[in-house]
């Protein structure tokens, strides 16, 4: 390429890690900074389910086909950076039955694979589960290694070419008649700052994102929505247990290495770097928990935390669970006339990579440049190549 | 698998611990003779001399005293190559202390004999 | 230890963070702040309020929080602990000393550099997840089942912050690469040859002094420090064997 | 690596470490413990051999350098020297036997209680040391 165009991603969470891999293979020059660790935000916390889709083929079918597709994309192109044991259903009341053909339709329409077990085969499988447990379904849901997976992005960018700056906090955009060029930042290993000049600023803070987007005067309708999970001891279930119903607070265990994480709440704050600890929602992940798998109630606590989901409240009076859970690019030219600066927010782990093709295509479009996305078929190097 | 650097196979933990275990058995053989066999230990020039012009003595004590150096050369190096070493420096580390090794178990063998030798004269 | 998440009443915990910021805190020093604490306070907790409300300068290296990443490795009052699991009221003090690990090069604050560690670590060729877990449809490999899961190491880097070798001697593989030596050894990943290769010579399995302070620190259960000794026995049955043979 | 490394912990304070059994536990104090009488015991054993050259000084010589290692002070390092080659020799045993992979899940266990042996023989060669 002639000109090689230079893109500052500010954010170093699973978005801007896909995407700073994929404007990376398509030739373009990327610095990407995050003002502490990498995934040190909402990424590295969440309770590290990858998504079949099955939790949203109900009520939000767009969310639960981008899953679906991501889910298998992502089995490919980062072997070994799931436990592969498939996610099941769970129906434990006559309610959560009556749900079951409204769940089996859905995730027929989003071509999500399902498998209908009886309370036996549920039992045999998940000897730990409620024994009132009426039937269940099996969906390819996976676990995912919350950390290591973005990682592994980033590792193949900077083997690539990428510039990946932790520790460098952005403290405001460089603008020229309106347009940005650039973000200032300081470092915080030296406390020094300088300006970075770009052809683009992709904002990819997630939660942060109306924070960073004012500093160029453009707006974005990112709800920072919190949830609490609670991680205890032992794996008390093979697959990743849900319960088959609409989704709701403490409906998922997902079993990471020796842990089994129970998932979560949902509430809306204002500052993303406060999220807070409720001590009632925590106790609700142990009452929740416990109608799936009992033993969850007594195991030993290992960690309770809050992370924060980057929702998109676009016009309405909308909150919480009722948000789409799907991700929008806003080319800032277009919203506030403002040039030069695009933000991605919304989405999931599970669609990363998604988004991430959704931005370079805006920003190859911006730039006029025409290169393919090809981050489905390129296998990621293991993480510690990071580090090497 | 690859290595970090090609490295020189070493199982000298193994000497170690054969010399250690041997040490136990010699050890206790030496201090038992030493000291409470006699009534009040070995003392005196005499009583010394006495004891090593036993030919089974003088070997048993010449075994002890290389089982004994071997092990204290190889426990000095082992403590120095927990600091960050050169392969150069190793290689020095390795020759002085063979070369201290030695020395010592030269003198302590020499002092054995010439003690025989001074026993059976007497 | 609290169980099932009873806060308990709060307390005023000070904390004493080492900074160090080359070319501007430099040499470093303890910088003191006060949080309040409950019972489920972690010391990652505490740093995220300092640097969210007292000081956004403060660095320090953490990602999942439920000890499954490994990132958030450090010493809290002189002993190797993972922060997102380390409870503030449980250190034994209300002064709780913070300092980054000790057997890697220092960036700034509590952030170490990772790259010795995964040069020590990687080429062990230790794979992060199995595939497949418990599910006893899936396919696991023949008798693993019977291993304690390797894969319970996270690589954080503490068993080697807490062995009194690795800090003299950065030669030294380490803990956690010779725990992952044997069980690329003993699963069959690699072929006795190779892992004896990467692990027999002067700085590998024999620098070892058997502290075993890797698996008294080890937040995961790897008990790195059995694994190099069963690794040493098997060493040591093949050069006694192999001795046997050409004699 | 974007961050340059700047700062590296000082070997002098690691090595250190080696002396330092504060706030680990009973296998690094083990670790404490060879090290240090390892230490001694080579000491030792240079003086010792430098000490017994002076039986090339025939009868004379020797038995009034002998005498004056019959004082309290020079029967206590004695003790002292029994000390560690008890604690080394036991120690080291244990080492030996958990290194090749035997009793590691016990290794605290074993320590106390071969140091509890240790103390028990020291004790009767103290007594042995000051009364024959």
């Amino acid at each position: 390429m002639a000109t090689q165009f230079h893109v500052v991603v500010i954010g170093g969470g699973s978005t801007g890690a896909a995407l700073v891999h994929d404007l990376t293979l398509r030739g373009l020059k990327v610095t990407l900074v995050e003002r502490g660790e990498l995934t040190s935000g909402t990424a590295g916390r969440h309770h590290g389910l990858l998504h079949s889709g099955g939790r949203y083929a109900v009520n939000d079918q767009e969310s639960a086909i981008e899953c679906i597709e991501e889910n298998q994309i992502l089995r490919k192109i980062a072997p070994g950076s799931f436990e592969e044991n498939d996610g099941l259903f769970v129906a434990i009341t006559d309610e959560d039955v009556a749900y079951l053909d409204k769940f089996l339709a859905g995730c027929e329409a989003c071509h999500i694979p399902t498998r209908v077990l009886t309370a036996e085969q549920v039992k045999r499988l998940e000897p730990h589960i409620n024994p009132q447990v009426k039937l269940g379904v099996q969906v390819p849901d996976a676990t995912m290694d919350c950390w290591r997976l973005p990682m592994r992005f980033f590792a193949t960018a900077k083997r690539n070419g990428a510039d990946i700056r932790p520790y460098t906090e952005v403290i405001g955009m460089l603008r020229t008649a309106g347009i940005v060029t650039g973000v200032r930042v300081r470092s915080h290993v030296t406390g020094k700052e300088y300006d970075i000049k770009a052809d683009i600023v992709v904002n990819a803070t997630g939660a942060w994102a109306e924070k960073v987007s004012e500093m160029a005067g453009a707006r974005v309708p990112v709800k920072p929505t919190p949830g609490v999970m609670v991680a205890v001891r032992g794996r008390w279930c093979n697959m990743v247990i849900n319960r088959l119903n609409k989704p709701s607070d403490g409906d998922i265990i997902v079993p990471q290495r020796g842990l089994s994480v129970i998932g979560t709440t949902s509430w809306t704050v204002e500052d993303p770097d406060r999220l807070g600890l409720p001590e009632d929602h925590v106790r609700l992940m142990f009452e929740k928990g416990g109608e799936l798998i009992p033993a969850v109630r007594h195991a030993p606590m290992r960690a309770a935390w809050s992370a924060a989901r980057p929702l998109i409240a676009e016009g309405g009076a909308q909150e919480g669970r009722a948000l789409p859970r799907t991700f929008k690019c806003f080319d800032h030219k277009v919203r506030d006339v403002v040039e030069g600066l695009v933000t991605i927010s919304g989405g999931k782990g599970t669609t990363m990579r998604a988004m991430a093709e959704a931005t370079a295509n805006v920003v190859c479009d911006k730039l006029g440049i025409d290169a393919p996305c090809r981050t489905k078929e390129v296998v990621l190097l293991p993480y510690w190549a990071y580090y090497q | 698998m690859r290595s970090i650097e090609e490295k020189r196979r070493s199982g000298i933990w193994i000497w170690q611990a054969v010399t250690g275990v041997l040490l136990v058995i010699l050890l206790s053989l030496h201090m038992i003779v030493h000291h409470f066999v006699v009534e009040g230990g070995l003392r005196t020039y005499e009583q010394v001399l006495a004891y090593i012009g036993n030919p089974l003595v003088v070997v048993i004590e010449i075994v002890f005293l290389i089982v004994v150096t071997f092990h204290a050369m190889l426990g000095v190096r082992a403590i120095l190559f927990d600091l960050p070493l050169t392969e150069r420096q190793k290689t020095l580390v390795t020759r002085a202390l063979t070369a201290v090794g030695l020395v010592v178990g030269a003198w302590g063998i020499f002092l054995a004999l010439w003690l025989f030798r001074m026993a059976r004269m007497a | 230890m609290t169980n099932n998440g009873f806060f308990g009443p709060k307390k005023t915990i000070t904390l004493k963070v080492l900074r160090y910021k080359p070319g501007a805190i430099d040499p470093p020093r303890y910088d003191t702040f006060r949080v309040e604490a409950n019972a489920v306070t972690t010391v990652l907790d505490a740093l995220e309020e300092i640097k969210a409300t007292q000081d956004s300068s403060l660095l320090y290296r953490h990602s999942c929080h439920p000890a499954s990443c490994g990132t958030c490795g450090m010493r809290v009052n002189g002993r190797e602990q993972l922060g997102c699991v380390a409870r503030l009221l449980e250190q034994g003090s209300d002064v709780v000393v913070v300092e980054p690990l000790a057997s890697a090069p220092l960036i700034a604050d509590l952030v170490v550099d990772m790259t010795p560690f995964a040069e020590r670590f990687a080429p062990a060729g230790m794979r992060l997840v199995r595939e497949s877990e418990f599910n006893p449809e899936a396919e696991t490999p023949v008798g693993v089942e019977t291993f304690t899961r390797y894969e319970d190491c996270i690589e954080c880097n503490i068993c080697l912050s807490a062995c009194p070798v690795a800090n003299t001697n950065p030669a030294f593989i380490g803990p956690a690469g010779l725990a992952a030596a044997y069980r690329a050894l003993v699963t069959g990943e690699r072929s006795p040859a190779e892992v004896f290769a990467y692990v027999d010579h002067d700085d590998g399995v024999w620098r070892c002094h058997s502290a075993m302070e890797c698996s008294a620190v080890c937040p995961s259960n790897v008990d790195p420090g059995h694994k190099i000794m069963a690794l040493r026995r098997e060493l040591v049955t093949y050069k006694v064997k192999r001795f046997f043979k050409r004699g | 690596m974007a961050v340059p490394i700047q700062h590296k912990s000082p070997a002098a304070r690691a090595v250190q470490a080696w002396f330092n059994p504060l706030k680990r536990s009973a296998g690094f104090l083990a670790f404490v413990l060879m090290r240090i009488t390892g230490i001694g015991l080579v000491v030792y054993l240079l003086i010792h051999m430098v000490v017994i050259g002076n039986l090339l000084r025939g009868p004379a010589g020797w038995d009034s350098l002998i005498q004056t290692m019959k004082s309290p002070w020079v029967l206590a390092l004695d003790v002292v020297l029994i000390a560690g080659i008890l604690i080394h020799m036991l120690n080291g045993l244990r080492v030996t036997i958990i290194g090749l992979g035997f009793g590691t899940q016990s290794h605290k266990g074993i320590f106390w209680t071969l140091m509890a042996v240790a103390v028990l023989l020291l004790a009767y060669s103290a007594w042995l040391v000051f009364t024959k």
